[in-house]
């Protein structure tokens, strides 16, 4: 398992290379980019600044790929998250799963995505000729978020 | 006890963190947002709507009636949008 | 769209950037990659070569990719196959789709693999020792494909 | 009418297309199986249980009973294992 925040562009090839490097037991890879969009709500953006609570975001996406490996059968997790200023076509996340069967690799890749949109203490400011507004977050990531949990609550809060 | 603000919270109080001794009648999390509303008027346009604050124990999210014990950190945020 | 089938080994990079290449209204990339292990059932394999009916396989995929442009709103597509002789290691399969939010590229991806597994005109034979024997097509393949017909029977073939 | 196969019904029939002209009486791709199956040893060991094996007519997968009407290339093939 690797998390990683940084500033720093994300390199997705040396990330699959440094999970399946020697190795002939994975089957399947699937690789999720978020990548920040030219406009947000209908209209153009200048760029994305995140912020985000260090200390406590690492050990909150350790976490959760954590309980992606209880629940699926996973053979390597790696989650990195940018923070800083983003600008238009520069990607913001990438989360990488890999398994032997294809189901484990995409059913926890989705659940790490839909945990980082709505646990992960990052927050998005939205930049438009010089001036910041905060990203709302969306209802439909919170429901997304919660097909994973057998009560439909919020079990990780509780 | 640390306090720590982040995203419109963080600009609303003006200050990223600060150190407060909360009195002993504040017990929860939903006390020490209250208690923190009635110091001025940075504050109480923080805390606004309550409802909307999320909240972090010692880096762990927790619920408004959460008790806050021997906590060393506390966190106010509003809902997270990354990934 | 873009469908290939090929021999030569696949260069994912070099695909999401053509995908993306100049555009800003992409928010989430999917791929998914599909590997050769280095045992099937259990025992060790030597290689997989894969068969393939070409006329056949690249209408039917581009089939498969129109009809997940109808189902989700995808900003792009990409599905590259390899066939013949692929040793233990090396990728048999890139699907790569892309959309403005993440549930249309995750569940574009993994309709387009469920269908790949079960329509797609592919024979895999394993090798081992010297001797070559077909893999079978598992039924968990078929109904993770049955998914996505609302009679739970095979559409496409009706 | 061109037939081609494929993995091993390719294999138990020793080639992978032949051009033949079945009779009258071959209406579906059912009767195309049980009449190729009569042409000796190896078809009939190829579609020894024709329950499992698939059929595309001119590119298009298709069900047994599916009338072969005027198709020019039709195939057999065990269930796919692509991916």
């Amino acid at each position: 398992m690797a998390v990683r925040l940084q500033h720093e562009p994300l390199d997705a090839v040396a990330e699959v290379a440094a999970l399946t490097r020697g190795r002939t037991d994975i089957g399947a890879i699937v690789t999720f980019t978020g990548i920040c969009r030219g406009s947000e709500d209908g209209a153009p953006i200048t760029a994305l600044t995140l912020e985000h609570y260090p200390d406590m975001a690492e050990a909150e996406i350790a976490r959760h790929i954590e309980e992606a490996e209880r629940r699926w059968a996973l053979l390597g997790v790696t989650v990195i998250h940018r923070y800083g200023r983003i600008a238009p076509g520069e990607e913001i996340v990438l989360v990488i799963t890999a398994s032997s069967h294809r189901q484990d690799a995409f059913a926890a890749a989705e659940f790490l995505m839909d945990y980082l949109k709505t646990r992960a203490p990052f927050w998005k400011q939205v930049e438009r000729a010089g001036h910041g507004s905060w990203v709302d977050a969306k209802s439909a990531d919170d429901q997304a978020a919660d097909r994973w949990t057998a009560t439909g609550h919020d079990a990780a809060a509780e | 006890m640390k306090i720590l603000y982040f995203a419109w919270v963080r600009e609303r109080i003006g200050k990223a963190d600060e150190e407060l001794d909360p009195p002993a009648g504040v017990v929860t999390v939903a006390d020490l947002m209250r208690w923190l509303a009635g110091r001025g008027e940075e504050y109480s346009y923080a805390f606004d709507n309550p409802k909307v604050i999320r909240a972090a124990i010692d880096r762990l999210h927790v619920r408004a009636d959460t008790a806050i014990g021997s906590a060393r950190e506390i966190a106010f945020f509003p809902p997270m949008t990354g990934g």
